[in-house]
C-alpha cells in the first residue's frame, strides 16, 4: 500500500539536511505552508538556500526561519514588503545572500526543474539589471536571455486536501507556487487542512498527481473554511 | 494648488478606455483603483498574477477569505465565470501575450517607451521585483498611470531613464494627471490634455519634443475574433 | 457581454485562410475535434499546414481532410498505425510533408509557443535522427538540443463543456492536446458537448480558461455519455 | 520449437521486478500484457503518456469509454486514485525524471544500452516516433521487452544498433524469452538464464562478450522516500 501520510509535521520534515536547499510555496499568507516552516524550524536544519517568493512577513513562518540564522540565500521576486523587516534588517547587514528573479522567470525555472528541461529563452529582464551575466539571443528578431532550471532537494508547500498517494487539491489563489514545486524538488512535502480516502478526489480535478509528492500532513481544518466566516481572518494575511 | 486630476479622476479615466471584452492585469498601488471605476454591466476580466482570472471587488467586512488574494496580497473575491491555475500558467498568459493590458505604476518612461518602475538603484535599497518586468514585456498594451512630476518636481518623462529598467520600449501609453501620452515612433504624442495644463506647459515640464496628436482619437487594440 | 459562443460549426470555422497552420487536437479517437474537421473540409481552406500527434484514422476527420488533398504539410509524432491508409498513400505518393517530432517535443513546443518561451533544451532526441541540423548543447554535463516554438493560426479542438467567455473542462484522457493547443493558436476554435451558464463551471475545475478561447460550439451530447453505457461505442474508436 | 519462454511468462517475469509504489510506463505492444502479471494488491501505478496516471485495465465489453484510452488507442479505465492532464504536463513527468521505470519494445538494443525502436530506416518506410524517444531518456528505469532474435534468427542485442536511434545509452535492463541482460559500465551482464538457453549459447547467438552475473540479485530503483 502506497501511504505518503505522516504522523506529524516533525515526521513530516525529518531528515533535512543542513546545506539543503529549499522550496517554500505561498504568495504573501496564501499558501505559504506555517506549520511545516515551524516544523523546520524546530528540526534544525541550517546553512539553507531558500527558493519562495517573498522574503517572509512579520515575525513568523519565513520571517522567523530568516531571523533565526539559518538561510544563507535566498532566491524570490518580491524581498521587500511592508512586513518584511526581518529579512531587511538582516539583508542591510550582509547576513542573507539574495538572488534577485523576476516572478515569471523564477515561476518558469521552477517548471523547467520539473519538466526536465535544461534551460529555455524567455524575453522578460532583457535590458535589465537581471540580465547582467547571461545569454542573450535574438529569436525571431526578437531578444531573450537564456535562464536556467531552478531545482531543489525539498519542497515545503500547502494543499487544500491530499490523498495517500499524494494526490492533491487546492484552493483559490492558495495554488500559486505549489504544483511546480512540488515537481521541482527531489523531496516534496506538504501539509493540508484534510486527508480523504484515496478515491474520494475527483481524477479530473486533481492539480498535483501523487507522482510528484512524497510526505503528507494533515495540520487541520481551518476554522474560517468550515464556518464559511472569515470574521477577524484579515489579522491572518 | 496642483494643477493636475487627482488619482481617483485618473482611474476612472483610464477605465473608460477599457474595452468590453479585455483581459486585464492591474499593477500594485495605484492601478488598482481603476477597479472601481470599470463601467458596471461590461464584462472585462482581471487577472492577478498570483494565479486567477475573473478576480472580483474586495469582499464585505468579514467575509475576507485568505486563500483568495490579489498580487498586492489584499483580500478580493471570484466572479462568475472565474478560473484559478497555478504561477507558471500564469505568467505562460502574461509571457505569451494573452493580456490585452496591464497598467503599471512608474519611476520614468522614456520616450521609447523604456520603463523603469522597481528599483531606484540608490545605495541600501532592496530591489524587489515581482512580476513588473514580466507584465512589462507580455501585455499586448501596457499603460503606465502616474504623475507627471516627481514630489520634487522632477518630471518622469525622460529622454532616457536613470533608474534601472523593468522593460525596454515595452510602453505603449502613459495617463498622467496633466495628460495623456501615446508612444510612438520617434517619440511621445500627447494625445489629451486635462484641465488646468496645455501643450507648451507639458513641453516646458518635461524637456520633451511633444507631438500634438490632441485632435486624433485614440485606439485600444483588443482581442478581436 | 463576452459571448463566444458560434451557432454552428460553419459559423466556428468560416475565415481559416488558404495556407493557415492549424493545430488540431485529439490523441486517436479522443479529444479529436471531428465536427469541426468536417466542417473545415466544407469551408475549403487549402494549403493547409497541420499540426496534430497522427495523421488520421480511417476515412473520417483528419484522414479524410488528408485525403482531400488541402494538407501540404504535417508535423506530427506518430502518423503511421493500423488505420492510416489515407496519409500512409498520399505520403508514398510525394503529396504531402511530413516534420516527425517526439511526442514530449511536439507537446513542449506548442506549449512554449502559447508561453512566449522561446525557445528550450530538451534531452530528448539527442543522437537520434530527429537531432539532425539543431543545436546541440551540453547543460550541466548532459546534451540537450534546441528547440523551438510551434505556433499556430488556428487550433481546433475539443472539450467537454464550456461556458460563454470560453472557459473549458475536459474529459478523461480526452484533455490531452486541447490545453496546450488553445493557448499556442491565434485563433482557438472548440467543439463541446454543451455549453453552459456563465458560473457553472467551478473555477478551480476550469483546465483551459476563456483567455485561450476565441470561438466555442455546441455539436451535441454524445449518447454514450447520458447512457453511461457505451455498448456500440467501440467503433467510434 | 523455440528454447525461449512465451511472451506472456516473459511479461510474468518483468511483473515480479516492480516494486510496490513505482510508477510505471508499458510502451505499446507486448510490454501491455505486463499490465495482467502485477501482483494483486500491490499498488502500481500505471502512467499512459496520453495523460493519466492510475490507468486500470481493459473495460468490460459494453463498458467502453471513448475519452479513456491508453497510449496505444485501446479503451481502458480508471483506478481510485487516478489523475489526468494534458499532454505538456504528460510529458514533462517522463522527461523530468518522475517515472520509475518504462519497459519498451526493441529492434535492436547495444551492448552500451543505446535503443532502435521506431525505424528501420528502410526505403518506403513511414517513420512513426510517438512517445519513444522521451520514455527513452525520462524514466529512472529503462527496461526492454522483446525476442532476443528476429525472426530471420538475427540477434537484436549488438555491439552497435544499426537501426535509427531512440536513445543514447539510455537501456538499463533487456528482458528476452532466453535471458535476462543488465547494461553496465563495459557492456552487458547476463543475470538469469531462462530453461534451455545457456550463457554460452547467448555468447554464440548474439557474438557478445557477456558477462555472467547470473548469481547476483537484480535492484531495481524507485522514489523511495
Amino acid at each position: 500500500m502506497i501511504d505518503r501520510v505522516r504522523a506529524d509535521t516533525a515526521e513530516a520534515v525529518a531528515g533535512i539536511e543542513d546545506g539543503s536547499t529549499v522550496m517554500i510555496g505561498g504568495f504573501g499568507r496564501a499558501g505559504q505552508p506555517v506549520e511545516l516552516i515551524d516544523a523546520l524550524l524546530e528540526q534544525g536544519a541550517t546553512d539553507l538556500t531558500v527558493v519562495s517568493n517573498n522574503a517572509g512577513n512579520g515575525d513568523v513562518g519565513l520571517a522567523a526561519l530568516i531571523g533565526s540564522g539559518r538561510v544563507q540565500r535566498i532566491v524570490c521576486s518580491f524581498p521587500r514588503q511592508s512586513d518584511s523587516y526581518v529579512f531587511d534588517a538582516r539583508y542591510r547587514a550582509g547576513g542573507i545572500e539574495l538572488e534577485l528573479v523576476p516572478q515569471g522567470n523564477l515561476a518558469e525555472r521552477i517548471r523547467a526543474a520539473g519538466a526536465g528541461i535544461g534551460g529555455f529563452y524567455t524575453p522578460t529582464g532583457v535590458g535589465t539589471l537581471v540580465a547582467e551575466g547571461k545569454e542573450v539571443r535574438t529569436i525571431d528578431g526578437r531578444d531573450h536571455l537564456l535562464e536556467l532550471p531552478l531545482r531543489a532537494d525539498y519542497a515545503l508547500i500547502s494543499a487544500f486536501k491530499a490523498d495517500r498517494w499524494g494526490n492533491l487539491v487546492y484552493r483559490k489563489t492558495a495554488r500559486n507556487f505549489g504544483p511546480i514545486m512540488a515537481a521541482a524538488a527531489r523531496t516534496t512535502i506538504v501539509q493540508v487542512d484534510e486527508v480523504v480516502e484515496l478515491g474520494a478526489l475527483d481524477p479530473e480535478t486533481v492539480v498535483t498527481p501523487g507522482i510528484f509528492v512524497d510526505r503528507v500532513v494533515a495540520v487541520g481544518e481551518r476554522a474560517w473554511l468550515e464556518a464559511g466566516e472569515f470574521v477577524g481572518a484579515e489579522s491572518a494575511l | 494648488m496642483s494643477p493636475g486630476i487627482d488619482r481617483r479622476t485618473l482611474a476612472a479615466r483610464i477605465a473608460r478606455d477599457i474595452p468590453e471584452g479585455s483581459v486585464v492585469n492591474l499593477g500594485i498601488g495605484a492601478p488598482t483603483l481603476i477597479a472601481d471605476y470599470l463601467p458596471e454591466g461590461l464584462e472585462i476580466i482581471l487577472h492577478t498574477e498570483n494565479g486567477m482570472l475573473g478576480m472580483g471587488p474586495a469582499p464585505q467586512a468579514g467575509r475576507v477569505d485568505p486563500d483568495l488574494l490579489n498580487a498586492g496580497k489584499q483580500p478580493v473575491t471570484e466572479l462568475p465565470g472565474a478560473a484559478y491555475f497555478h504561477h507558471a500558467d500564469s505568467f505562460a498568459m502574461m509571457r505569451g501575450g494573452h493580456l490585452d493590458i496591464c497598467v503599471l505604476g512608474a519611476f520614468q518612461v522614456s520616450e521609447t517607451g523604456d520603463l523603469a518602475n522597481w528599483h531606484t538603484g540608490g545605495p541600501g535599497a532592496i530591489p524587489a521585483v515581482g512580476g513588473a518586468m514580466d507584465l512589462a514585456i507580455g501585455a499586448k498594451n501596457v499603460y503606465v498611470m502616474t504623475d507627471l512630476l516627481t514630489r520634487d518636481g522632477v518630471s518622469k518623462l525622460v529622454a532616457e531613464c536613470t533608474y534601472p529598467l523593468t522593460g525596454v520600449r515595452c510602453v505603449s501609453r502613459i495617463y498622467t494627471d496633466r495628460a495623456v501620452f501615446d508612444v510612438v515612433d520617434g517619440g511621445l504624442e500627447v494625445s489629451e490634455v486635462f484641465a488646468g495644463s496645455s501643450l507648451e506647459e507639458l513641453r516646458d515640464l518635461t524637456g520633451l519634443a511633444l507631438r500634438d496628436a490632441t485632435g486624433t482619437p485614440s485606439v485600444t487594440s483588443g482581442r478581436t475574433s
